[in-house]
């Protein structure tokens, strides 16, 4: 099953299974979706859970907060993470603040879905990687799935949960292929990182799609050089799984973090900070990050090729924490 | 959508009759309450057991009684930072909202939200907002949850001019007249936004109208009448909720103090204030209920009386609630589950302690327990 | 303000008259010059040479071709992701917007900003837009700029139905009417948002009328129609410039392909394609041109033989330029100057280096050297 | 002269300077500004030069933008820096990317002024530190001065760069006493960070208003502890005068970073994973952080107070460092 047909499903069954979960977003309906994640579901439940909303990303947000409020658990789709820099008021002032800033009073269970990501020349207004700047707000869960069966199994914990989550996917993954668990009960617990390859040398760990690109990686330094790195997607940035990062770390001694959006600040950023404070007796190399660079995405393809991560700047980045060896 | 344009032309054809003397009472008991809650806010304030920004609502209380006495029991009020009447009128206790000022616990929020942010969901009352234009989609949100669930409920959404400039006002009003939801928003026209007048942040003043290009009608009601004011707001909540059209009521009102405490109001002039301070709209209803010998003057004093003795007895339980513990800090950022366990962040404020296992299993036991709403 | 408001009604009292036989000819010669570029941009999409997002506005010629006309050279005008045409229209190469579209050096804005985002500041053109309402404050901030520097210009500023959602619409309404600022808004009604039908996106489907409640007056242009659409926008422009009163036109049009290169049109019928279709901007001004005895029809022919030349001559043009050079990936991220230097970041893709130093070196030698506008 | 006073100057001076120098914002004409930073300003430059606007936070910033492609040098004060979310489309998807997106055509020479902070009694919506946020955006500019000649050498230097520029006040910091330079031309270059005090045994890198306390946290340690830190206030995080940071780090070998923002992906994260990448030999303990609480920040004075740092968790967190000597 593909990656989107694995959301389609998800959000199929919880529609099915919760009728208080109800999708808004921009040409999900009639359209089917921008990227036809949606495909189907205005046909099954039809106008009054799948609504087509106008361009009004901050309103749409807020008022997925107002209905959530009040009794629904709305899935609100942004056609793009680009464009919730429009809402971001909402989603941090609103969605993130409300359950603590009411003393526990009111519960916000809205799921906020949008792809990012580059690699389809769609220049610098519409390729942002934007979950560093997520994972920094209190109130909010952040998921970035990497496969099929974490997407489906992640989005249907979202909807089910009580806080407001950001559930970030990617453009470039949704025609992915893999396996999918059939029990509709399937989810994956947010907090939970997942091993996608185990290795003693080196710790590498992969955020959204960049988790593939480390796989490959990995399996390019195992033929080349012998290198047997394990592999970890935290899967969720909030909650954080850093028990298991830092245990494999400290197995290790070595960690690369490999991420598409922005140095300054960014995942690697967090998550090296937190690494070396956790675990810093036990490294021999400083954690390296492998990041997209830190310009505008622009769009001619050579360009956005060299922009974002590729193995082989992961491989390099993997080789120079031998350094010493 | 102009002929639903109804301009509800203030004592054109005489003010509108009272509703009966019980209600008449009860209103001018609430105007007085929140009165005098003000004042001795803004007291309290200057004393600095209060914190923060205090947006006082003195000369706005008819806007503010009127409007929520248009609601049934089961509607929702939606309002801004300038919230305090609001939840008073709502019913909620002046002891809860005062210790909210106090950043007591026992405040509405347990002290967290403060002047701005209060609360009162037992009221439906969904709370004030920090945010110019935050609330806005919010409301719209409220009511769209009521139309989806088959609910009757109406919700209404109170701004100020100043916020009818805010982008989720044009994308608020298209949507909610779109969808059809049984929504009235209701713009408290005190004539400033903070030090700005009107004409100043507006390019049409007529706010009543601003809906119009959205396809929301609108209503105007003179906003220092509180009679007037109910009956508007609950004409156009009929409306909303009959017909599903979301309508736009302007209450047309002056904030008789500074916007907060700190402000030197330099922007107006004395007179101004005291040409509308002759319009005090609980001297106005006080007098006409004595005119038309609803009351007795002895009876107005005696509410006068009761509405102090709330305030005081408000004060006194406030100052005595107790201040949040610390280790309260981090209640209420998740409501926990099965997807947040329990604390699994990072003390980074106490470096280099990973306390996440021990929180975790400390937040599983309370779980458990099954101890406090949101185990926290 | 409703005395502004002044419904352009399409052929009531017959066509409007013709200009010019120059001009007329120019018309015709720039319409075909978008259509014949918009086809070939389609093909070389499918053939892979052209990559993200492509929109096209192939229907929309007269809107494009008549708003452009009615603008002075000294005038600006700022557009959206679907503005090829916009930059053709006023007057830039071909060759720079396909190199563009084809992420070469030889672009516009050398292949970093694609087809959404065209630039030619020479011609002031202030640039496509990817963000749906995002250049709406942009517009009027040029406008601004102009008025600040008592010069004579005035801003149009072009978006879609869609857009007349977004916050910025309203707030930017709002300001141009308070400022008053010389700038007119035109909102291409194609009918729809992506693939949602306008009034399954807009309460008001009168587009026109949808400044009003912030003071903007509406003005409404058969954007099918070359020659009205020059003419009340530029009656609008003339409005906005003397009377600085920002005006809103609406002009009505359809696109006759889909919204992207991915659009499988699901969401309307052939039919109602079809039917637009009979109306084609370009067919329908051609005819009356041949019909009013301005042009022979072999001249018409000439003239869309002459736009074939022209893109053919763009199309290899574009697929000589190179592509940019991977060395200029930072190239123009800042201004380089006294607070930046030069490099100052690290390259995190290349773990463990830190280059700053040379970076800042080698740019404050290009700097010295006078190299390049920004000097990088 | 008070910090904003130190501003205050800095705006008279530019304004007066340069003719296209222009400011916007609500309130800082006839209320004189929130924290009366631009107190005078209109008596002085009239209407068309200190304009005060709606409350249109995204539309503002938007026009400032669209202002200065076409000749203007206009600096918008948004009233806190809370309300910058409603402006985050314009600020990262025109201010930033235009000249890069644009290939280098048009220029954007634009302050964007607000305070932020905690200390007031704010409550969630009224206290955020953002500079996290922001200097993970390439194109944009981040200054975050802590002293009165700072803010007003910052400020000038601001103006009259042809970038687009986030200048973050502090609430706190208004009152502030300090020197200032009287030569009209003092202007303080970006990219260069201030050492506050010298020190041979730990670095503290305090941000913002943070530099204050890293700075009383400092002359605690000596007093109570014998401990000589080093404090350094980076004074712009972008660009980042990293070789300085790391400079200090490598002679003292600890370095603690204190910040009043959210733990997660803070500044501090950003600058403990470049210097761990870059000092890594150097360092004797892992880089340390003292953040603000990762919560939204309450009203109730008590509790805010432990939602941001003060002295003792600096000392704490710079004893940590010494765990092995
Ligand atoms: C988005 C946003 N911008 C600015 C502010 C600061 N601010 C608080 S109240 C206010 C004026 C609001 O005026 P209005 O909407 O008329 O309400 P009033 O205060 O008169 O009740 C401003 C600018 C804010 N809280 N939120
Ligand atoms: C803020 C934002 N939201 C969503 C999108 C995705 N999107 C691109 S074009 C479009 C439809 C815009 O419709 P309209 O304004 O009518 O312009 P048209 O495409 O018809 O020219 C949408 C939703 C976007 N680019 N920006
Ligand atoms: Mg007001
Ligand atoms: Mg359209």
């Amino acid at each position: 099953m593909r990656y989107r047909e694995a959301l389609n499903e998800a959000l199929r069954e919880e529609l099915r299974r919760d009728e208080t979960v109800m999708l808004m977003g921009e040409d999900i309906g009639v359209f089917n979706g921008a990227f036809k994640v949606t495909a189907g579901l205005l046909e099954e439940f039809g106008e009054r859970r799948v609504r087509d909303t106008p361009i009004s990303e901050n309103t749409i947000v807020g008022m997925g907060v107002g209905a959530a409020m009040s009794g629904l658990r709305p899935v609100v789709e942004l056609m793009t993470i680009n464009f919730s820099l429009l809402a971001m008021d909402q989603i941090i002032n609103s969605a993130a603040h409300i359950h603590y800033m009411f003393g526990g009073q009111a519960r916000v269970p809205l799921v906020i879905r949008m792809p990012q990501g580059a690699g389809h020349q769609l220049g610098p207004t519409h390729s942002h990687c934007l979950e560093a700047m997520y994972l920094q707000v209190p109130g909010l869960l952040v998921a970035t799935p990497s496969t099929p069966a974490d997407a489906k199994g992640l989005l249907k914990a979202a909807i089910r949960d009580d806080n407001p989550v950001i559930f970030i996917e990617h453009e470039s993954l949704y025609g992915q292929r893999g396996e999918v668990p059939e029990d509709p009960d399937h989810v994956v617990d947010f907090g939970s990182a997942a091993i996608c390859r185990e290795g003693d040398d080196v710790t590498i760990v992969g955020i959204s799609r960049m988790a593939l690109t480390a796989q490959r990686a990995a399996e390019a330094l195992a033929a080349e050089h012998d290198i047997q790195a394990e592999v970890i997607d935290p899967r969720t940035l909030r909650p954080l799984d850093l028990d298991m990062i830092c245990g494999s770390v400290r197995k290790t001694n070595r960690c690369v973090i490999v991420e598409e959006g922005w140095p300054h600040g960014g995942v690697g950023a967090n998550l090296a900070a937190l690494i070396q404070e956790q675990a810093f007796d036990w490294l021999d190399a400083p954690v390296a990050r492998v990041t997209g660079a830190d310009v505008p995405m622009p769009y001619s393809k050579p360009l956005e090729q060299i922009a974002f991560p590729h193995e082989p700047q992961v491989v390099t980045a993997v080789l120079s924490t031998f350094r010493d060896v | 959508m102009a002929e639903h344009v109804v301009e509800a032309s203030p004592n054109i054809e005489g003010p509108r009759p009272l509703p009966a003397a019980d209600a008449a009472r009860d209103w001018l008991a609430a105007m007085l309450l929140i009165r005098r809650f003000e004042e001795r806010a803004g007291e309290l304030y200057a004393k600095a057991l209060i914190g923060g920004f205090l947006h006082l609502a003195v000369g706005e209380e008819a806007a503010i009684v009127g409007a929520v006495r248009a609601l049934r029991d089961r509607d929702y009020l939606i309002s801004t930072y300038r919230s305090h009447g609001h939840a008073l009128a709502r019913g909620t206790e002046p002891e809860r909202v005062m210790a909210e000022l106090m950043g007591r616990e026992g405040g509405v929020c347990r002290g967290r939200g403060g002047s701005m942010h209060m609360f009162d969901g037992e009221r439906r009352f969904l709370g004030g907002y920090g945010i110019v234009g935050g609330n806005l989609p919010l409301g719209a949100g409220v009511a769209l949850a009521s139309d989806y669930l088959k609910r009757d409920e109406a919700t209404l959404c109170v701004f100020g001019d100043g916020a009818s400039n805010q982008g989720t006002f044009g994308e608020t009003m298209n949507l909610a007249a779109l969808w059809r939801l049984p929504v009235v928003f209701l713009v408290t026209n005190n004539q400033f936004g903070m030090g700005t007048a009107l004409a100043r942040h507006s390019a049409v003043t007529d706010l009543m109208r601003k809906g119009e290009s959205f396809g929301v009608p609108g209503m105007r009601c003179d906003g220092m009448d509180v009679v007037e004011t109910e009956a508007v707001v609950a004409e156009a909540l009929a409306i909303a909720r009959e017909q599903r059209q979301p309508m736009l009521v302007e209450a047309v009102t002056y904030r008789f103090r500074g916007h907060s405490m700190a402000d030197p109001e330099e922007y107006r002039t004395r007179e101004q204030v005291a040409e509308w301070r002759k319009r005090d709209p609980i001297d106005v209803f006080g007098e006409r209920l004595e005119a038309e010998g609803v009351l007795e003057p002895s009876a107005r004093e005696a509410l006068d009386a009761d509405a102090l003795e709330r305030i005081d007895a408000a004060a006194a339980f406030a100052e005595q609630s107790p201040f949040p513990a610390p280790e309260s800090l981090y209640d209420n950022v998740y409501v926990l589950g099965d997807q947040v366990r329990g604390w699994y962040s990072v003390d980074e404020r106490a470096a280099g302690v990973h306390r996440g296992e021990d929180e975790r299993a400390l937040a599983e036991r309370k779980r458990r327990a099954g101890n406090g709403e949101d185990g926290g």
